[in-house]
């Protein structure tokens, strides 16, 4: 008896699963939609905005070459190293601003929180992966652009058939 | 015509021009054939060498479902393995263990290193027990960078693996 | 003594030919990154030999490098997926040695964080299980579950797992708008599905062995002790919350996988609590000032995290850096049952027992 | 504690009032201090009571170095442990380890091992944790396990012990006396260099 009902048991709870609708995400068609632009930090009230931890993003315009975030990763990862940059700007006299090896970084965000001049933030860029290592190692060039990434499908999960993505 | 050509001399090196024409005309379709079958199958070792295995083990749940791309969970003997996916660090007392499993799989046989630590060592650079990178061990396909990579990015690294074993030569 | 004879499993022992000795790992589907020697005379366990130490990575001799806001990332590294509550009392320590008050909008959040992270932590490990087990769908409906709450965390923190949330003197970032509607809705859908999850096992540790061997978490829940950290000594806003722990009697490896699965339910309940209670608004994080130092003191601070109590030992000397950090986890206070529980059973039910201790070697090996 | 206290009893925390707190404790955000003001810490009465027993058991042997809300930390030779041990457990009820964690300070030439115990049979004990210190000599060129840098065990008393001695051993080099199995669990086979966790071990390039 205890058999049967436990067959039947199952048998039901697989036929309800078969009216549910997938829950994949279709990765390289369907991106996820993160919240805002990215973490990033506001030195006036020490608190930082919720964001998702990517790919950093440099506003050439802000940096002043002040190593601050390159002492803040020595600590953790030691990813950020100041390079010279062929650029003039009034605020940067020493024209060095910092390259970040995504072979070290462990996107913990502590860099831009050590960043005084609103400079450093993350943005929502997740896709890194290189044939080389070389390839990881992000200039100050590339940290300049911001990332274009269509990010707009979200996990649903109100309707009666399961979560889905949509 | 034919029958002048080919005279009783230079039969054998007639045959092996023949042949050579024949390899160029079904090499390169069979060693596509061959390595398009080997780029939809890729069959992960079940080792997980640290913490990195939680998002491995999330690429493989019904999320992100590699299984899409070939890539079936980890479950199979190393024997019918061909891909190494290096999950993190790798301390000095798991590296010839992992060297062992390397040295097991049959070829061809291909590595991705994922996460900052199985890349360089990342947080653990000033560890005494852990190595920098696994580079020193093992011959590295992909790298895919993050602590630990999203998901998404292990698809993605997935991906540039395929299109690496699409270039390769077959045999 | 290890310095005159060779390491464990590589020893040329005599023993009797009845017995056989295997190693089980480190690359196993039935081991995680540890090595399990084991004994067997047909099908039965003589003796097993736990050999853990495959990830071990110095954690406390790297904690003494660090001053203690830049110990955060690697301090949550060995449990990656229970993030927040492996930082916990490192914060509730770090905050007595340098003397800061919380914000308590930060307290509230920081417990619906580390309830999310515990209900993450518990899906993984019992989809984990299914795998030890080689049962699919026992694989595939936490993972897919899971992801629910990690969608969630993701959008408090900005990142899936390894979150670097807490800090000594509140949290990162407060959380983005309309936070409190999105998390009831989810908290109510994920308490819906793991209602339909009900799932058979061996392995029974008594009531007295459990405390003599001093195990801790759903190991020590499971053999009828009730001892919770949440209860027993409530730390930030777990006071002012009603929190009723699961307790089971039967010892056995079913009732220690679910409690953990009995607490995921509880979880909900504090999370629903925890977001009526909370302020609506107000400060999160108190400021640092950038090289803080501890006095000449030393802390000792647990919390409950998914393992049990999870305690950091903190000795200060009037340095920026921690003088000597410790951490001491749940997993490798369960491992000592292994060779106990393992000992007269069936080799089969190695994988059943093993996990069921709710053990996870990164956090063991630190 | 390295400097020698005068009365350590009296003096439970080391922020005890508001005029000797370091600046870096003052709150920091727009609230008025007024709002809050810093209690005068006393000490707790139960801790107390606990400490006092103990103190009265082996006056003259044992050491109370601190009692702190909940936390009691007690201080004693390498002789007495085992004694102290076991009258934590029979007539304390303080029934496991929760951790054992050794401190190097070579300053002092000494290895600080310490035993944090807790109840899980008593309820009343439920929130305490009694550390109990004890310090075996160190030596500048360790050969653990055949120098002289030993301690009596307590896995008899505290079973669950066990794995933690093992692992302060391998990391610290204290060999305990008595430990059926003081073999290495953590570190590499092959590793020969100094125990990891001793201050004159330093990580590469720091």
């Amino acid at each position: 008896m205890g058999t049967a009902t436990g067959i039947i048991k199952a048998l039901n709870s697989g036929i309800k699963h078969l009216a549910v609708k997938r829950f994949t995400l279709r990765y390289p068609e369907q991106k996820l939609k993160l919240v805002g632009d990215g973490y990033q930090f506001d030195p006036s009230t020490g608190v930082g905005i919720a964001g998702y931890k990517g790919r950093h993003m440099l506003f050439h315009d802000h940096c002043t070459g002040c190593q601050l975030c390159s002492i803040a990763c020595e600590g953790v990862a030691e990813a950020i190293a100041m390079v010279k940059v062929q650029e003039d700007w009034k605020q940067n006299k020493k024209a060095i601003m910092p390259q970040i090896d995504y072979g070290k970084c462990v996107f913990c965000g502590l860099c831009v929180d050590a960043c005084p001049f609103y400079a450093l933030y993350m943005t929502n860029d997740y896709e890194l992966s290189s044939f080389t290592k070389e390839g990881l190692i992000y200039t100050p060039a590339q940290l300049q652009v911001k990332p274009n990434i269509a990010q707009d499908v979200e996990l649903k999960f109100d309707n009666p058939r399961g979560a889905t993505h949509g | 015509m034919l029958k002048d050509l080919l005279t009783p001399q230079n039969a054998n090196v007639f045959v092996g021009k023949l042949g050579d024409v024949l390899v160029k005309a079904v090499d390169q379709p069979l060693g596509y054939a061959i390595n398009w079958s080997r780029l939809w199958s890729l069959w992960p070792v079940h080792i997980e060498t640290a913490c990195c295995s939680v998002e491995f083990g999330a690429a493989s749940g019904p999320r992100y479902d590699v299984e899409r791309f070939g890539i079936i969970e980890a479950f199979g003997s190393l024997r019918q393995c061909d891909l190494v996916v290096v999950q993190g660090t790798i301390t000095r007392k798991m590296a010839p263990r992992l060297r062992l499993v390397y040295d097991q799989m049959p070829e061809p046989k291909y590595v991705i290193a994922m996460g900052a630590c199985a890349i360089t060592g990342g947080l653990y650079f000033d560890s005494y027990n852990v190595l920098p990178g696994i580079d020193g061990i093992l011959p590295v396909d992909v790298y895919v960078p993050g602590c630990p990579p999203r998901p998404e990015t292990l698809i993605q690294g997935c991906m540039l693996l395929q299109e690496k074993i699409k270039r390769l030569k077959a045999r | 003594m290890s310095s005159t004879s060779l390491p464990p499993g590589l020893q040329i022992e005599k023993v009797d030919e009845r017995i056989m000795t295997l190693n089980v790992g480190p690359q196993h589907p039935g081991s995680g990154h540890m090595r399990i020697i084991v004994k067997i005379d047909g099908d039965y366990i003589v003796s097993a030999d736990p050999d853990p130490g495959y990830v071990h990575r110095g954690e406390e001799k790297m904690a003494e490098y660090r001053n203690y806001i830049l110990n955060i990332p690697h301090l949550e590294r060995p449990v990656i997926h229970d993030s927040c509550n492996v930082l916990y009392p490192y914060c509730l320590g770090a905050e007595e040695l340098l003397g800061l008050e919380v914000p308590e909008r930060a307290k509230y959040l920081r417990v619906i964080a580390s309830e999310l992270n515990r209900c993450v932590y518990i899906q993984y490990w019992l989809a984990i299980y299914g795998i030890f087990l080689g049962h699919s769908t026992m694989f595939m409906w936490p993972a897919g579950d899971r992801e629910l709450l990690i969608d969630m965390l993701e959008k408090m923190t900005g990142a899936r797992v390894t979150h670097s949330y807490f800090v000594p003197g509140g949290i990162r970032n407060d959380v983005p708008a309309n936070f409190e509607d999105m998390l009831l809705k989810r908290v109510n859908y994920f308490e819906k599905r793991i209602k339909e999850y009900a799932a058979v096992f061996a392995g029974k540790l008594s009531r007295e062995d459990a405390i003599r061997l001093g195990t801790t978490g759903s190991t020590l829940r499971a053999s009828g002790v009730n001892f919770d950290l949440r209860v027993k000594e409530p730390y930030d806003a777990y006071g002012e919350l009603d929190v009723n722990v699961p307790v089971l009697k039967e010892g056995d490896s079913y009732a220690r996988s679910k409690i953990p699965w009995l607490d995921m339910l509880e979880s909900c309940n504090i999370i629903r609590q925890a977001v009526q209670k909370m302020p609506k608004s107000g400060s999160v994080r108190v400021k640092l000032k950038p090289n803080p130092k501890g006095g000449n003191d030393e802390v000792y601070k647990r919390v409950e995290s998914g393992r049990g109590s999870l305690g950091c030992y903190i000795v200060s000397r009037n340095t920026p850096e921690p003088y000597r950090l410790k951490l001491s986890v749940g997993s490798f206070r369960n491992l000592i049952c292994l060779p106990y529980l393992l000992k007269g059973e069936k080799l089969g039910n190695m994988p059943a027992v093993y996990w069921s201790l709710n053990y996870w070697p990164v956090e063991a090996d630190r | 504690m390295s400097e020698p206290e005068t009365n350590p009893v009296e003096q439970p925390a080391s922020p005890a009032t508001p005029s000797s707190t370091p600046p870096a404790a003052k709150p920091a955000t727009t609230p008025p201090p007024a709002a809050k003001p810093v209690p005068v810490k006393e000490i707790p009465p139960f801790e107390k009571s606990i400490a006092d027993k103990v103190e009265a058991e082996f006056s003259g042997k044992v050491k109370v170095e601190f009692v702190k809300e909940n936390r009691i930390r007690i201080k004693t030779s390498k002789e007495d442990v085992v004694q102290v041990a076991k009258f934590l457990r029979d007539e304390m009820h303080y029934d496991h380890a929760e951790s054992v964690s050794g401190v190097d300070y070579p300053a002092e030439k000494e290895i600080e091992v310490v035993y944090h115990l807790g109840s899980y049979t008593d309820p009343q004990l439920a929130n305490q944790v009694l550390a109990l210190a004890t310090r075996a000599p160190r030596e500048e060129n360790p050969n653990p396990g055949f120098d002289s840098t030993r301690l009596p065990s307590l896995r008899d008393v505290f079973y669950s012990v066990e794995f933690h001695e093992r692992e302060c051993f391998e990391m610290l080099g204290v060999f305990f006396e008595g430990h059926p199995d003081n073999r290495r669990l953590l570190l590499p086979e092959d590793w020969a260099d100094l125990p990891p966790l001793r201050k004159d071990f330093r990580n590469k390039g720091r």
